[in-house]
């Protein structure tokens, strides 16, 4: 049996104050070359017909109310696609006065002020986000492919040898120094610094 | 019995093929905006999804008119399928059943209007005033048609009408009841009251789930309404032959019409409304000249 | 007339192919210059986080684990603007930006790459001070006057420039 | 030039820096008006208006009205003090309609009072932002979180007048903005705008967190469509201020670049056009061929839209003779397949219908608001700053500025569409012309308080930026101000009269870069009756009682 709700996701456009980068992106991916509509998306001008919210934008404070109003019209199942920078994590204005700062300060807003759980979200990072990768993030969607970016965290630890070899250069070098050793350790108010 | 037998394919036949044809369609317009467009059981698939989602009931909606109206839009469309023939000859016959048919259609485009206006939504209600303005000049049309064929066959009988006898009127009648089609399935430039950019989806646009399922299959369903009462005036008797013509109209004729209307800019309610005046024009002179017999 | 536009539009699309690209079943063309995804390659990053400073949106941010001994740069792609600074001013060219673009995750955590390096010892007092890497690079590429400051931590260090002074005032003064 | 010099100077202005960009020209409150009057009469159009807070340095508030001398080829800069206890300015607005928005803002974002103002309303802040906080004062951070003083809706509803607010959000263009609308019957009466939801206090960020190097990529997302315009503009002001010649090959490559972004815009505005127009296969087609230009920009620069090419000084990136070639190739298509599109395209009638006199903004209006771009050279006003001011390469190209007198939808229509064909000829002879040499000047000094106005032509129209540079490598001030913030005020008087179907194609006609076109609310004004409201709807509102 085909799962209907992966074959078909109609999307709402939101424009949370965004620059208009994503928003142009956002229409171009329905344009022949990239054709979104292969996978079953369309464009729905209500959140009540959609079943994904495309949203653009740091969300200015201005935006906050209309988007909440926006989440709630959209009908279970929810999903929403954070696309680029800005919304992802606040982009280049994540801590200006006037802007909230990304899809995930925005959730904390909805848990808090309005009691309301976040739906399902899809980080989609550029900025802006290419065409392909709002295809990439349908085909996630829709099972065709996975997902590549994973977290990566590597710890770098100095060899012991390296260390000591750098650690004997520097102490040869301040030994070289006549008048090192002769420093008494003075603990106090420094005074001017170079 | 065989007609109660027909009845039933010819419904079976015209849910499932609604759908599957505005996928074609999707497809054609895909290709001539050369890209590669959906899978054809696209349309199925969004019907199938909507049925699967929440409704949502808006805050302003009166209740009972807001739920109750697609399924008389649905209902008033799936029973003109009892009267008007799909792919199998036969239906319900009885005096008169042609203006029942256009009444039904009416009755349609009213319960789009009624659960417009009491979703109180202003976008639905700029959509809805749209709608009735576009479907009184469309009854209007129709109406002279229906006096045309009454006069030209001497009955209101639909069973009487098929095929329609080869005249001067009625090949005039025939072009002019393609363009009241036309206008009738809510195609660019006549998709006035629906127009996405201008009134983001008018009457529907509060609704969710499988009421807008119902609403669009209702659209599906009357597009191969009207098509299907357009194949039967000029199809033979012959069960073979009108089979076969049958299902080569029923693709063709959607194709043909997707290709004009992804060429088409919408016109405005005012230009919309001048130019189903003029139209009509010739609809007066087609129930003219059958008058008298050509 | 008014319908000749329209059929030239409509034959002149038929006559030609369409234009949709295979993609995600095929990989599209990148061009050669692509600002995709920055990487910091762990094993030539010197952790001197000239790139968190440049950086407009603080996409790449660091901080100090003075805990764990560790120097944390952190990339969070959700905030990359791809401009390419940080390539820019890395002076071992160890952050890159790449040409892949296909960031997209269901989880935020995903997005991050983090880079730890160790960091060494005052040799004075035993505080963490700037890593290992910094230190080499300094002692092989930085000016020679600094060397030996370089394994102390800026208390040690303010306290000995003071002392440095004071000591060559002495020696004038002598 | 002398003229306007001696027209300065017999008004009490006095004139502090002589630029070759710009005058900066000091006038005190009781004369500005009497100043501005007489500019506006020898031929100056207001261009922005840049409030400032300038109290570290000696105390007083400034502003600074710009305007647009095409005449002589300068920008006029007045400056106006006042002190902090005695904040007030006299307003120009009833002088020159232009500076209407830019005083309200410098109202709302600092505090300075226009005496004489008609409109003194808040405009750019949240209706929720609290009174008496200004966040452009410089005791206030710029990532202070202000807590929002909950207020009610400012819709008053009338006892006469019910209010239908079409909006919020909306499909056309994808974005946040409101516009209400008084109709009489099916005719439009009269409108206003409200707008501001994507203000995120990029300025005070400016200030704040960036340097001189970061700022370059915030001005490039002001706007996702133009944005490289105002990294150049941008760069332009800052490299003004400290005097700063950038090397000739990167001037070209500047020129280059806007030119490629110019021809993407314009036909991104076609294909909206005609989707507004419900002609969606032109729009497929526009979009179509416009996929070429953006590959052409993501071949040069790396990224499709966000160039990142320039910083101040130069361009980041050299191009070579293969992707020259590739260029030239790409935009011969693109100029083939535009050709046809517009030749199809204006056969259709109903199309021409739609956008022929209708939208009309005739051209004493069209002087006084102020418009730019293409909307200005649409009511026969031959206004261009590559021609007026020019900066970059154009100084040494040769190309036409199409100019129709039409005042209608069709004329900005035709003038665009001229544009485009102009802009490839244009980038012909840049890649033919371009000379070698270096393309960044790696080192320089940013002196304190140093004033700086940089002009460009934006697909929209004029662009202006005004940078006061800042010890460190920072800015003092820096106000950019968007070719549509001038054009927006004449959307009322473009819209009077005309259809209400009409209204989205009118709107979109100006190519707003930062508004919906449809956000209204329609009130009839005449009558008080909403349009759209029939008695069918009265019955199922008794029925829901």
């Amino acid at each position: 049996m085909v799962d209907v709700l992966k074959k078909s996701i109609w999307v709402f456009h939101l424009n949370s104050g965004s620059c208009n980068g994503c928003d142009i992106e956002v229409l171009d991916v329905f344009t022949p070359r990239p054709d979104f509509e292969r996978f079953g998306v369309k464009l729905v001008p209500s959140p009540r017909h959609a079943d994904a919210i495309a949203l653009t934008g740091p969300i200015t404070r201005a935006m906050v109310p209309k988007v909440v109003e926006a989440i709630k019209a959209l009908p279970e199942p929810k999903i929403v696609l954070a696309i680029g920078a800005c919304a992802c994590g606040g982009g280049i204005w994540h801590d200006t006065y006037v802007v909230v700062g990304g899809i995930d300060e925005f959730y904390k807003i909805l848990k808090e002020e309005y009691g309301m759980d976040p739906p399902t979200t899809i980080y989609i990072p550029g900025c802006p986000a290419k065409p392909e990768a709002l295809i990439y993030a349908a085909g996630i969607l829709a099972d065709i492919i996975k997902q590549k970016q994973r977290r990566r965290e590597d710890v770098i630890r100095e060899e012991d040898e390296e260390k000591r070899k750098i650690e004997t250069i520097i102490r040869e070098e301040i030994g070289s120094r006549h008048f090192l050793p002769k420093i008494i350790v003075k603990r106090g108010p420094k005074e001017g610094s170079v | 019995m065989n007609a109660i037998i027909a009845v039933i394919v010819n419904v079976i036949f015209a849910l499932l093929y609604a759908p599957l044809i505005d996928g074609v369609e999707r497809k054609i317009k895909a290709r001539v905006q050369r890209r590669k467009g959906p899978p054809i059981q696209q349309t199925w698939y969004d019907i199938l999804k909507l049925f699967k989602k929440e409704e949502i009931m808006p805050k302003d909606a009166t209740k009972s008119i807001f739920v109750s109206a697609p399924f008389m839009a649905f209902l008033s469309v799936l029973i003109s399928y009892l009267f008007v023939p799909t792919i199998l000859p036969g239906a319900l016959y009885f005096y008169g059943d042609i203006i029942v048919v256009v009444y039904l259609l009416a009755f349609s485009s009213i319960a789009f209007f009624l659960g417009a206006f009491s979703s109180g939504n202003p976008y639905a209600q700029v959509g809805a005033n749209r709608e009735m303005s576009l479907a009184v000049m469309e009854e209007i049309l129709l109406a002279f048609i229906v006096g045309s064929l009454a006069v030209l066959n001497r009955s209101l009988m639909l069973n009487k009408m098929f095929p329609l006898e080869i005249k001067v009127s009625s090949i005039i009648l025939l072009a002019f009841y393609l363009v009241v089609m036309y206008i009738a399935s809510a195609r660019v430039p006549f998709d006035i009251a629906e127009a996405e950019p201008e009134i983001a989806e008018g009457p529907f646009i509060e609704y969710s789930g499988k009421y807008l399922a119902m609403y669009k299959y209702t659209i599906f369903l009357k597009r191969i309404l009207l098509t299907s009462l357009f194949l039967n005036f000029v199809l033979p008797e012959n069960v073979l032959w009108r089979t076969i013509g049958y299902i080569i109209g029923v693709v063709i004729i959607p194709v043909v019409l997707a290709m004009i209307e992804a060429h088409m800019g919408r016109m405005r309610i005012d230009q919309a409304v001048r130019f189903m005046k003029r139209l009509s024009v010739i609809g007066i002179f087609a129930w003219v000249i059958s008058l008298f017999g050509w | 007339m008014s319908s000749m536009g329209r059929l030239r539009m409509l034959i002149d699309s038929l006559s030609h192919p369409r234009v949709t690209e295979k993609y995600p079943y095929e990989p599209i063309p990148i061009p050669e210059d692509f600002r995709g995804k920055p990487e910091i390659d762990p094993e030539k990053c010197i952790g001197c986080a000239a790139c968190a400073r440049v950086c407009p949106p603080n996409a790449i941010t660091f901080r100090d684990d003075h805990e764990q001994g560790y120097r944390v740069l952190q990339v969070f792609l959700g905030r990359c603007i791809f401009c390419g600074r940080c390539q820019d001013s890395c002076p071992v060219g160890a952050i890159k930006l790449t040409k892949e673009f296909e960031l997209v995750s269901l989880s935020k955590d995903d997005l991050y790459q983090v880079v730890k390096l160790e960091l060494a010892k005052c040799i004075r007092c035993g505080k963490y001070t700037v890593p290992y890497r910094y230190i080499k690079y300094l002692m092989e590429k930085g000016p020679k006057i600094l060397k030996y400051e370089l394994l102390l931590c800026p208390e040690c260090k303010g306290e000995i420039m003071t002392l440095i002074k004071y000591h060559y005032a002495q020696e004038v003064h002598e | 030039m002398q003229d306007i010099k001696r027209v300065i100077e017999e008004n009490n202005g006095k004139i502090v820096v002589e630029h070759d960009y710009f005058l900066l020209v000091e006038v005190s409150r009781e004369h500005v008006r009497k100043l501005a009057r007489a500019l506006f009469e020898a031929g100056a159009y207001y261009s922005t208006g840049v409030g400032s807070d300038e109290r570290p340095r000696n105390g007083f508030f400034a502003m600074y009205h710009i305007l647009n001398h095409e005449e002589s080829k300068k920008y006029i800069v007045l400056k106006v003090e006042a002190p902090e206890h005695d904040l007030r300015i006299p307003s120009i607005t009833p002088e020159i309609e232009g500076a209407n928005w830019a005083e309200r803002e410098a109202h709302d974002v600092l505090g300075i009072v226009f005496e004489g103002h008609p409109e003194p309303e808040r405009l750019i802040l949240p209706d929720d932002w609290p009174e008496g906080v200004y966040p452009l004062r410089k005791d206030f951070k710029y990532n202070e979180k202000v807590k929002p003083v909950r207020k009610e809706e400012k819709f008053v509803e009338r006892e006469d007048a019910l209010v239908l607010p079409l909006g919020p959000f909306h499909p056309t263009l994808h974005e946040p903005e409101y516009f209400e609308i008084y109709v009489d019957g099916e005719t439009i009466v009269g409108a206003r705008y409200k707008g501001f939801f994507v203000h995120r206090g990029l300025e005070k960020l400016a200030e704040g967190r960036l340097t001189i190097h970061q700022i370059p990529f915030v001005a490039e997302r002001i706007c996702g469509i133009c944005g490289y315009t105002h990294m150049i503009c941008y760069c332009q002001a800052v490299e003004n201020a400290i005097g700063l010649e950038v090397p000739e090959r990167a001037e070209y490559i500047r020129t280059l670049l806007l030119e490629i972004e110019r021809i993407h815009s314009h036909i991104l505005w076609f294909g909206v056009v005609y989707h507004l127009l419900g002609f969606d296969t032109g729009f497929m087609h526009a979009w179509r061929i416009r996929e070429k230009v953006m590959d052409i920009a993501e071949m040069l620069t790396g990224n499709r839209k966000t160039y990142g090419m320039s910083l101040v000084g130069g361009v980041r990136r050299d191009i070579d003779e293969d992707k020259k070639e590739k260029t030239l190739k790409a935009l011969r298509e693109v100029s083939q397949e535009m050709k046809k599109l517009f030749n199809d395209v204006l056969a259709m009638k109903e199309i021409l219908n739609r956008i022929e006199d209708v939208g009309i903004l005739p051209k004493d209006r069209a002087r006084s608001i102020g418009v730019v771009g293409p909307v200005a050279r649409g009511s026969g006003i031959n206004t261009d700053v590559r021609k007026d001011h020019p900066y970059a390469a154009y100084k040494y190209l040769d190309f036409k500025v199409p100019v129709y007198n039409g005042c209608d939808v069709l004329s900005r229509y035709l003038v665009r569409a001229d544009e485009i064909f102009e802009s490839i000829y244009l980038i012909e002879q840049v890649l033919d012309q371009m000379p070698g040499g270096d393309i960044m000047v790696e080192r320089f000094e940013v002196p304190e308080f140093s004033v700086g106005v940089g002009a460009t032509e934006a697909p929209r129209g004029e662009d202006v930026h005004f940078v006061i540079t800042h010890r460190g490598s920072k800015v003092y001030r820096w106000r950019p101000r968007a070719p549509t913030y001038n054009n927006l005020p004449s959307v009322p008087v473009m819209l009077e009269g005309e259809h209400l179907a009409d209204a989205p194609a009118i709107i979109g006609s100006i190519d707003p870069c930062f508004s919906c076109t449809d956000h209204v609310t329609i009130v009839d004004d005449s009558t008080g009756k909403i349009l759209f409201r029939g008695p069918l709807e009265d019955a199922i509102r008794r029925l829901k009682r």
